[in-house]
């Protein structure tokens, strides 16, 4: 039988492949979008797992704001991406020093 | 059994996949990983019998998200060989930070248990259990006013995305329908009377 | 039947948002129309409800609409309770709120903020609803508060007015005092029940009793007292008691109808309502009851003696409101909650009767107010007249009326209780009759009786006002003259709140009281040969000779008792103390804070100096400021790991 | 049409029972894809004839003139594609270039697993059937996408952006749509929305029309089919998306392109004329033949959509890109919208056929 700590130890390992993703793909801000996606689907499996191994809905409806959450994120951060790119025909992260203090 | 053998088949290409969208050289190769990431996700948790969820995942990620990307990815006109630079340099630190984050999750999720929860197995359904009415019900009731605010929330992103990205471009000749459909027979035809000319 | 609660405590709201933030374009009538279609809506579903819950015998309704927030194991509720005294609340506010909305439309009728007036009072309903539904602590302070911006709003109305923005800045700050005093008693109550819900606490309310405030090693207070007394003072500055009172009379700046709804029928009795509303826990103090009954009775008395000396008939009209509401507190205090509440009803119908007929004199005198350019109005505006007549009538408790009914039972439970201080109170309340008498007749007399003192020129447009105030007045002056036969035996003597209102039996003077009542009938006959009507013939009487038969004696007593006369004039000197004692404190006080806590400690140490702090820290960090978005990403994940390592070594 | 236990009984006598299950599934999808896939086969044969037809001319008439002149012209077909060369251009991505027609054709050929033939023939008669087809829909776009990206050309990739966009858009009119039909039958099972619909007018067609305009229409979009094709659009960037395909893997697009079309038949036909429900069903006594349920009916009513993508075709100029994308968002999302509206209502107060749920 699949136990909880299979599907927690899933997304862990998923968690931390998107860790270290974002230290890889430091430059490339899409990829990095990607792998905030990615978090979002580690965590969402703790939402689920949760949810199915306590008997409780509440968690799977918190997958589904988040789902919410995350479209709208993305939808907003590609918005911006392209804005960006339009401004500066780059997406490179080390162009984008603006927030320097 | 089988479902557990079937749990581990897609578990494994899971953490491939997602191996490969940090991993792959191509944006585009990681996109499209991260679309075999969410499938294969959709099928755990319908494994989990969460299965209303694990097909909205195929649905909006797969379906609207992921093209979203792409299409970004595709049309933006990246110069990859810049883009990979320096990835070598890092990956001593992520591979320490990555294995310590999963050594410290694993640790406190197999090896001390999380109080004993994380041993168990799933509760039996009941005989006629939808997943997708308790969600409803569960949504439409409880959390109500929560789901008018997501909803609002994502009024406004979309808002938001088309007021970034929109562009007035001149030269343009598109079609204003109204002004079509509104325009009538005098505006384009103007009958004029003339007094008829003497022959001279 | 819960959304039926729902739809009375909404209708107003929507009436008032869409009148407040469509008036333009829905125009005056619209304004008009929508609002008293609202507060009608309200006002119809509310006697369905008390119908349903008196005599189709429906259980009360106690139930949460919406949870506002959980923190810490309290929950925020709005919820309603409906039992038998909200729901006679409910008929009351909402029943006179409709007749003012309708006498509304005459007497604004030039005026240019009509459409806000109409929202106004459309709001003020809907908050007045909330409070008296509530079936929660967190809902009734809501309520308290919408009542008393709503007020406030009403107050200066007409902001152009210096006096008038005085008059609600007043009415603000002294309504500020009591509430510290009635957030202070839900802390309380908090604190010693863990619940905000009435039930709960009501149930629990012997732990507060078992509990003690240790103030310090040698002064210890039962904390019950504490409890009550705080959630009194609440009820003082929302009622206008003693000392606390200041607010109402200088509140008569406001509109006329505004000063009938609030400030004589619903917000000013919202203090009453939610004293008998606890009456579990204040009948667990015998201590917090006296204070209730000493303040109560001195209001009734000293406020009363003060409508003798005013000409200005809206403040007389207040100072009786006055002088009313201390009986009512003086009912609460002797544990005869069903009095009180049978009184606040009673006063509710007559003294808003009463507002509207000095409102449609001051209308048809051209907005003069003072009595001494009045006189002789009665053959003018017979309806007006007659109208206010029944009012004054009621209002001293002329036998069969609904305000004897009400008083002379409360009268009578005074009498019956030996609680401390219920002598002084009985000669308060007895006198206070005859004052009330003497007041109310001498308003009466000056405005309508004797000769015509306006100049010429008001004195050729004087008429009848038109339809729309007269008719709310006929409407209201039928409670006022009967609703007494009717109410006084379930109500007072009967079971009618039942369980909504709680008395220990030793303190059940008015189930002494009813051992000899023998109907509506036999109260009014035996009542002919008790002390009450007499005084109350008295006051008549004097009234008449002082100031219709002989008005020079009027002024020779004046001349004579000159010490008197100024004592009242100057309202005791309650304002000239608030000005030149508390205020010039306050002022020091405050001065001296903002010297040394603003100036210094604020603006130079906390301010200041942190801004300089933070500035000096900002120029160390913004090294680390690289402006990469990664290099933030990093910080992230570096503090997820480090509390991943704090959760490893703290398991 | 078919009842499978004979094939489960030989089955189950010639291997273990432990494989009879996995075994049957193969069996049953390899015999429904072959259906399929000959369907779509005179398909095409059908869309040249109807078109010559209406444009007055013959259409295919030389090959397999035995019975109908031209009858085996798609058999021809396919032995030519088969036997050319698929070319792959020299700067494309081989790996994806040659994936797209996969991703392409696969989509529209799982779909198929929940739909139901007849009352007893359905491969999964799972519970969020109707959510199952919205997310494959979504599905079948990445081989476009893919196919124009690939192949390192403008004209291409400026195809599948174009399709793209538009299938992106129209889904959200569809799904509308399919929000309507399941609000009807108060289930996200496609047995039990056509179970809904059984009796005297009790075809959702006649209370939602509204919605089915917009479905059909939102289905010829999906399908980038004329008047709405500016995604192959010939007359501006040659054949869109598949222009550097050839050859067999062309073949899948076009498989796939008609599968779609056949699909989108069957869809509406469930969600709005009662699937496999027979139009005598209430009018005559239950036992009479013509009143039964079944694959007659189902197949029967298909053609009709079939026919219409065809007709379609032949009448309708081709929309500009902008009025593609007006049409989408400015007119069929806003019809939907307001006829959900007016659905509730109907639900609610128990107006129309459904009075069942809620």
């Amino acid at each position: 039988m699949i136990t909880l700590n299979y599907v927690l130890t899933l997304s862990a390992i998923l968690f931390a492949i998107a860790v270290a993703g974002v230290f890889l793909n430091r430059r490339n801000i899409i990829v990095l979008l990607m792998c905030i996606e990615l978090m979002l689907l580690a965590v969402n499996f703790n939402f689920v797992a949760f949810s199915r191994y306590l008997g409780d809905i509440g968690g799977q409806i918190f997958v589904f704001f988040i789902l919410t959450v995350a479209a709208a994120e993305a939808a907003i951060g590609l918005a911006i991406l392209v804005v960006v790119f339009r401004e500066r025909r780059s997406i490179e992260v080390e162009d984008l020093d603006t927030l320097q203090g | 059994m089988f479902p557990t053998i079937l749990f581990f088949t897609f578990a494994a290409t899971l953490i491939a996949a997602a191996l490969g969208v940090i991993l792959a050289r191509n944006p585009v190769y990681s996109a499209l990983l991260l679309v075999l990431c969410f499938f294969n996700s959709a099928v755990i948790w319908l494994l989990l019998d969460a299965e209303f969820l694990g097909i909205v995942l195929v649905l909006v990620y797969v379906g609207a998200v992921m093209v979203l990307f792409l299409f970004v990815v595709m049309m933006l006109d990246i110069n990859l060989a810049e883009l990979r630079k320096g990835l070598a340099s890092y990956w001593p630190l992520a591979v320490a930070i990555a294995g310590f984050v999963v050594f410290a999750m694993i640790n406190i999720i197999v090896v001390k248990h999380l109080g004993g929860m994380s041993m168990r197995t799933a509760p039996a359904l009941a005989a006629n259990y939808s997943n997708t009415r308790e969600l409803g019900t569960a949504l439409f009731t409880r959390y109500a006013y929560p789901a008018q605010i997501a909803a609002v929330i994502l009024l406004v992103a979309s808002v938001a995305a088309i007021v970034l990205t929109l562009r007035r471009r001149t030269g343009g000749k598109p079609q204003n329908i109204a002004q079509q459909v509104a325009v009538r027979a005098k505006d384009r035809v103007r009958i004029v009377k003339m007094a008829s000319e003497k022959r001279p | 039947m819960q959304s039926i609660y729902l739809t009375i405590a909404l209708a107003p709201l929507v009436a008032a948002v869409i009148a407040g933030l469509f008036g333009k374009s829905i125009g005056r009538a619209g304004a008009h129309s929508i609002t008293i279609l609202g507060v009608g809506i309200s006002c119809i579903l509310s006697c369905y409800v008390l119908y349903q819950i008196v005599f189709a015998g429906q259980a009360p309704f106690n139930g949460a609409v919406y949870t506002w927030l959980v923190s810490d194991g309290v929950t925020m509720d709005v919820g309603f309770l409906i039992d038998r005294l909200s729901a006679l609340m409910m008929v009351v506010v909402t029943f006179v709120s409709l007749m003012v909305h309708v006498y509304t439309i005459g007497y604004m009728h030039d005026d240019a903020g009509y459409q806000r007036f109409f929202s106004y009072i459309s709001l003020f309903t809907f908050s007045m609803l909330m409070l008296v539904m509530s079936n929660n602590f967190v809902q009734l302070f809501f309520g308290w508060e919408a009542v008393g911006v709503v007020s406030y709003l009403l107050i200066g109305f007409w902001y152009t007015r210096p006096t008038a923005i005085f008059a609600n800045l007043k009415a603000f700050l002294v309504n500020r005092v009591g509430d510290f005093g009635f957030v202070l008693g839900i802390a309380a109550v908090l604190r010693y029940t863990g619940s905000m819900d009435y039930a709960t606490v009501f149930a629990h309310a012997d732990q507060i009793a078992a509990a003690q405030i240790h103030v310090s090693s040698s002064i210890v207070w039962p904390a019950i007292t504490f409890t009550c007394i705080c959630l009194f003072v609440g009820a003082m500055g929302k009622s206008a008691q003693v000392p606390l009172h200041v607010w109402l009379p200088d509140s008569m700046e406001g509109p006329t109808p505004i000063s009938a709804l609030i400030h004589a029928a619903t917000m000013v009795t919202a203090g009453i309502f939610m004293v008998a509303r606890m009456s579990p826990l204040f009948e667990l103090s015998e201590t917090a009851l006296s204070t209730v009954l000493i303040i109560g009775s001195t209001t009734a008395f000293f406020m009363g003696l003060l409508g003798i000396v005013n000409n200005d008939i809206k403040r007389v009209v207040a100072y009786s409101t006055l002088s009313q509401l201390g009986y009512m507190t003086v009912a609460l205090g002797v544990s005869a909650y069903s009095a009180g509440i049978f009184h606040l009803m009673t006063h509710a119908f007559f003294k808003a009767l009463l507002f509207l007929a000095a409102g449609s004199v001051i209308m048809a005198m051209h907005h003069e107010q003072d009595m001494r350019k009045m006189g002789g109005l009665k053959k003018y505006m017979p309806i007006t007249y007659w109208t206010c007549l029944v009012g004054s009538l009621a209002l001293i408790g002329f036998p069969g009326s609904s305000g004897f009914f009400s008083k002379d039972a409360l009268i009578d439970a005074v009498h019956e209780s030996h609680r401390t201080g219920s002598g002084y109170a009985y000669f308060c309340v007895l006198t206070g009759v005859f004052i009330t008498a003497l007041y109310t007749f001498r308003m009466f007399f000056m405005t309508f009786e004797g000769k015509e003192r306006m100049d010429h020129h008001t004195q050729e447009h004087l008429h009848e006002s038109p339809w729309v105030v007269t008719v709310p007045l006929i409407l209201l002056a039928i409670p006022s003259a009967l609703i007494g036969w009717f109410a006084v035996k379930p109500v007072l003597f009967g079971d009618y709140f039942g369980g909504a209102i709680h008395v220990l039996p030793a303190n059940d003077v008015l189930g002494r009281v009813g051992e000899e009542f023998h109907g509506s009938g036999a109260f009014v006959w035996s009542a002919l040969t008790a002390l009450p009507v007499w005084f109350a013939a008295l006051g008549v009487f004097t009234a008449w000779v002082f100031f219709l038969k002989r008005p020079d004696l009027a002024d020779s007593a004046e001349r004579r008792f000159k010490w008197l006369h100024t004592i009242l004039v100057n309202k005791y000197g309650f304002d000239w103390f608030n000005e030149h004692v508390i205020m010039v404190a306050a002022r020091a006080l405050g001065g001296g804070l903002w010297r040394f806590g603003d100036q210094i400690v604020i603006d130079e140490g906390l301010v200041n100096g942190s801004a300089r702090t933070v500035g000096w820290l900002g120029s160390v960090m913004r090294y680390a400021q690289s402006g990469y978005l990664y290099h933030y990403a990093f910080a992230m994940i570096l503090g997820l790991a480090s509390f991943l390592l704090w959760i490893l070594w703290r398991t | 049409m078919w009842d499978w236990s004979p094939i489960r009984d030989w089955l189950s006598g010639i291997i273990t029972p432990y494989w009879t299950l996995p075994m049957l599934l193969a069996v049953q999808t390899l015999m429904v894809m072959i259906c399929i896939i000959l369907t779509m086969a005179f398909y095409t044969l059908a869309e040249r004839k109807v078109i010559g037809w209406i444009q007055a001319r013959k259409g295919p008439n030389r090959i397999g003139g035995l019975l109908i002149p031209g009858l085996a012209q798609p058999f021809a077909d396919v032995v030519k594609l088969m036997f050319k060369e698929i070319i792959i251009p020299a700067d494309s991505n081989g790996f994806l270039f040659r994936l797209a027609p996969f991703l392409a054709l696969v989509p529209s050929l799982a779909i198929w697993a929940v739909i139901p033939f007849s009352p007893q023939h359905a491969f999964a008669n799972i519970d969020a059937g109707l959510l199952y087809v919205l997310a494959l829909t979504s599905m079948g776009v990445y081989g476009i996408i893919l196919a124009g990206w690939a192949a390192n050309s403008k004209y291409a990739f400026l195809g599948a952006m174009r399709s793209a966009a538009q299938i992106v858009a129209y889904e959200i009119a569809m799904g509308f749509a399919m929000v309507g039909v399941l609000m009807a039958a108060g289930s996200l099972n496609i047995g039990d929305i056509i179970q809904a619909q059984a009796g005297l007018f009790g075809w959702n067609w006649t209370w939602l029309f509204p919605l089915l305009v917009v479905y059909f229409i939102s289905g010829v979009a999906e399908t980038n089919r004329a008047p709405f094709d500016v995604a192959e659009g010939e007359s501006e960037i040659v054949a869109g998306f598949h222009v550097d395909y050839s050859g067999m893997a062309f073949a899948l697009f076009f498989i796939a392109e008609y599968v779609n079309m056949i699909l989108i038949s069957a869809l509406t036909v469930i969600f709005f004329f009662g699937g496999w429900l027979s139009p005598f069903d209430g009018w005559l006594p239950e036992d009479s033949w013509l009143a039964a349920p079944g694959f007659f009916w189902f197949g029967l009513k298909t053609l009709f959509p079939m026919f219409t993508f065809l007709w379609l075709r032949a009448t309708f100029p081709r929309y500009r890109y902008d009025q593609i994308m007006r049409l989408g968002w400015k007119a069929l999302i806003p019809v939907t919208l307001v006829w959900l509206l007016v659905e509730g209502f109907m639900v609610y107060f128990h107006v129309g056929p459904w009075k069942g749920h809620l």
